[in-house]
């Protein structure tokens, strides 16, 4: 199916992406634990895209493995939601960018857990335990730097106010959502908006952050069209593929 | 007095310190320097690796990558914690580290400027850091020995990973892969030979770090080794390594090989390296930056802390 | 008054007003909202292009943007100018964009994602500023006339080098880089159109502004004029306007187009579109992390200054 | 001859790479002046570039042109002196970096305008006048930060003992430099370090700046051994050349 395709790089595409990101961070933590959770996630995320990207090339049957997918689009072709390829900023908003994140993820595996797809299901299965832990640590980080200074406070709110827009791609739903819901494969996007807002609530308000309103403001990664942030980060992430083709690594 | 000798007869039978035996302030000390110029190294060396995680060429070598500088994490932490159980805090080790006093392995001074040098890291430079730390895995401070042999059993598999990394470039590359790994071989065998410190005849910390059982082999023993364990591995690599003086000694049983550039050695240790200030400026950019957030995550702790005291039934 | 009366003469003439002449304090607030509204554009107008500097595909259209983004600051610099000269300072011109109070072009809160969106931009974003632009040359206050002459044979270069930049792309490229043009011109062809502001019966400003000589001819007229030059321009470089109503009305001698998404234009204007916070954001960061800059070159004026009072005869 | 084709490629690249790091100022800069002589700097120095990268194509007779030579080298042919590569830093650093090697090209390309290579001396000719206000700008800079508050004089005295140890590369020679010097064609970089010196002493003085010790530490770029810095930033410079081969532009 097209639809599950696109689904597939929707989803291996944002993980690939923030995994990249989150890889910036090594040799930049505040302490050695972070450097260490920091790794975790990237390896995480990698590990969950290697799995998603092979299925997808696996399913599109013209030859493209997981290296050629991650390595060989252009730039409109990768659909990653937006949220995932923005600069990780200090370590606040990298925080609250995985709560984020992984929150919709947690809900999102869960449900992928009883896909139609049985390969989905499976990968939802190891994804949904790594998006948990994701969540508790940057959790309890929100909450510590919600509620730790009023420094840390005002830079974590700043990273709210500056993500917060981003978040409501995830819940937009396409005709591939229709087709994908209808066929049991996945859950239309929009079923998770509420329950995601339960789940980010408490947190937030545990870290004495206000939640932003809601904004016009929408992006549109996921369909393509990126942020000039991605531009950016695909000349390094490709170089090497590009500057040896037909190298063997 | 009688601790002193109690402490001797410990070494001497072969059995271990532990941080509640009492020890000689100099050997305290002495281990203090070696154990957190340790956890140093593998913080700083996370610097030239992880240079490359978000240029690695595919996938499958960006998650090794990813769990290789997360090992390294982790071997940190266990280094400053050995260290700490000698009456050091974790945060001393680093302002020392910080404002210069103390070093780490000054192999991280130098540039990882292509692929390649990641393999060619794992190859020469964890194996030679290798050849260094087996023996420590005897060592006679208890934690420190524990450490060493988890380490080692990690750094094992990471060698073996970045020399399958450069088989595989040079048994099924294009030749400007080939080229680049001749290349970063050059460039990184001659450090690698001097991760072994001076030679003997020129070493400062050595003779009293042997009475104490915390150096066992000298510095030359351990170079021999590793070049008499590297050569053939170059040779199945079908790289060349950049000495014309390097040949087999059937007489000693060992490869020759030839002078080490020791200005250069010095130069670097003392600060003139190709890297020596951007690895300081970025661990001290981190620190910097991050302090706020541990000063956050304290000032939570506290808060957290009165609540429940005030609140004891409060979650 | 006699003023008054004096003034609307000089405007019903045809005359200058000059920045030495009385005018209506309306009058002198709205040319210095649209005056450094121009001029915040020109500097805001640098980040999208900006943003393609460093990967320009070739030197030479390296060196062509470069030259364009120095251009576009000159343009910044004559129109602080010309604002200035109605009795306000840049410094409180920057703090009113910075804090959100005063506008700049909201096309560019649209991102560059493609090398094309170069050549589109300097096309369609470039063709629509100067059609804006052209009427502006006799517009009443002499200062911004004279700035707009400049500033508009400064743009019909630009416009001509990234429509020529597209014409290569589309003649001699890859199919790739046809389609990389085709897909540029897909979004940026409606915020293009938007920039001709709202439908006459919606702008808020125009009566008052036609009466001043400020403004010569109407948003929906200009909007026209411009769709019936570019879609000539359009079949020559051999892309598709991304509008399916786009036709040739003999009866009125004009290309029908279809409707605008009004609302898609007041979100953008409102701080909702794809770059807002972005860009603000970048303008406040070179603005605050400068400060210390300008500060520095202040206290050093003040330094040499005091030293050429009490010291004259010194350099 | 190969030697001065290397020779061409160290110039070349250098202003190349410069050009490259300056033009990343755009809409980042203190003043709107500074802006525009930013731009200014980065046109001048990627039009020598130009000149010479074209007149070594053309000289090595393989074909390769101006751009072939700019975007499809490997790291390790290109040949720009280190300094050029590094991180713009801030003001300080950038004006500081500009000042140091525009006050050695000024001195170069006078040289060079005798060159026994009347095509060099042609673009020395250009090259000295752009040379000479580049050093003027930023030479008024290193003043007015130097002496201007103690906050940019910090910033500045920083910048300086962080960069004065890349100029030692400048001023050493190799059998290339031999042979040219021999031919007439360019002075051996020896003869111009005390010159230079004697060049920037007084501004830096006047700046109320400490010129920094000797120091061993040798950069090695223009031998083709680069910073760590050059790998990030050519990815970005040479992708789209990468990304779309055989492109027309």
């Amino acid at each position: 199916q097209a639809a599950l395709f696109r689904y597939l790089l929707r989803l291996g595409d944002s993980v690939l992406i923030l995994g990249q990101r989150t890889s910036e961070w090594c040799g930049h933590a505040p302490v050695l634990e972070e450097e260490m959770a920091l790794a975790n996630f990237g390896l995480d995320l990698i590990g969950q895209a290697r799995m998603l990207l092979t299925y997808a090339g696996a399913l599109e049957g013209k030859g493209r493995d997981e290296d050629t997918l991650a390595f060989l689009r252009y730039e409109h072709e990768y659909r990653n939601v937006t949220m995932t390829e923005l600069p990780n900023g200090d370590f606040a908003r990298t925080m609250v960018r995985h709560f984020l994140f992984a929150s919709w993820m947690v809900l999102l595996w869960a449900r992928l857990q009883s896909s139609a797809d049985p390969h989905l299901a499976a990968i939802a299965g190891k994804a949904v335990k790594e998006a948990r832990y994701h969540q508790r640590h940057a959790g309890g980080w929100i909450v510590r730097l919600g509620d730790g200074t009023a420094l840390s406070h005002d830079k974590t709110e700043a990273a709210l106010d500056d993500l917060w827009p981003y978040t409501a791609e995830w819940f937009e739903g396409d005709e591939d959502d229709a087709r994908l819901a209808q066929a049991g494969i996945a859950p239309h996007p929009s079923e998770l908006a509420a329950p995601w807002r339960e789940t980010v609530t408490p947190t937030l308000a545990e870290a004495q952050l206000r939640i932003p309103p809601e904004s016009p403001f929408r992006s549109h990664g996921r369909w393509g069209r990126h942020s000039e942030h991605m531009g950016h980060l695909l000349p390094e992430m490709q170089y090497l593929q590009r500057a040896y083709p037909g190298g063997k690594w | 007095e009688a601790y002193q000798r109690e402490f001797d007869a410990k070494i001497d039978r072969g059995d271990f310190i532990e941080p509640k035996d009492w020890m000689p302030e100099g050997y305290r000390k002495t281990l203090i320097r070696q154990i957190s110029q340790h956890a140093h190294s593998e913080v700083v060396g996370m610097l030239p690796e992880g240079n490359w995680i978000t240029r690695a060429p595919t996938l499958k070598r960006k998650a090794i990558l990813l769990a290789k500088v997360q090992d390294e994490g982790g071997h940190g932490l266990y280094l400053y914690a050995a260290a700490e159980t000698l009456g050091v805090s974790r945060t001393e080790l680093i302002e020392a580290l910080l404002s210069g006093k103390a070093k780490y392995s000054s192999i991280f001074n130098y540039p990882t400027l292509t692929w390649a040098d990641v393999g060619v890291i794992g190859w020469l430079v964890d194996g030679a850091a290798i050849m260094n730390q087996i023996p420590l895995c005897k060592c006679s401070y208890g934690p420190y020995a524990r450490a060493m042999v988890r380490i080692c059993k990690e750094e094992s598999f990471h060698q073996r990973q970045g020399y399958e990394s450069l088989l595989v470039m040079m048994r099924e590359g294009t030749p400007e892969q080939k080229a680049m790994v001749q290349d970063a071989v050059n460039r990184w065998w001659w450090p690698a030979l001097m991760m072994f410190g001076p030679p003997d005849s020129e070493s400062v910390h050595s003779p009293q770090s042997m009475r104490w059982g915390i150096k066992r082999v000298s510095n030359d023993e351990l170079r021999q080794k590793f070049v008499d364990a590297t050569v053939p591995q170059a040779e199945v690599l079908g790289v060349t390594l950049p000495d014309p003086h390097l040949k087999w000694n059937p007489e000693r049983g060992h490869y020759d090989f030839g002078p080490i550039n020791w200005k250069a050695f010095w130069d670097v240790i003392n600060g003139h390296g190709p890297c020596n200030r951007d690895r300081m400026a970025a661990r001290r950019r981190a620190w910097e930056e991050g302090a706020w957030v541990r000063e956050a995550a304290e000032a939570y702790a506290e808060k957290a802390n009165r609540r429940a005291t005030t609140h004891p039934t409060a979650a």
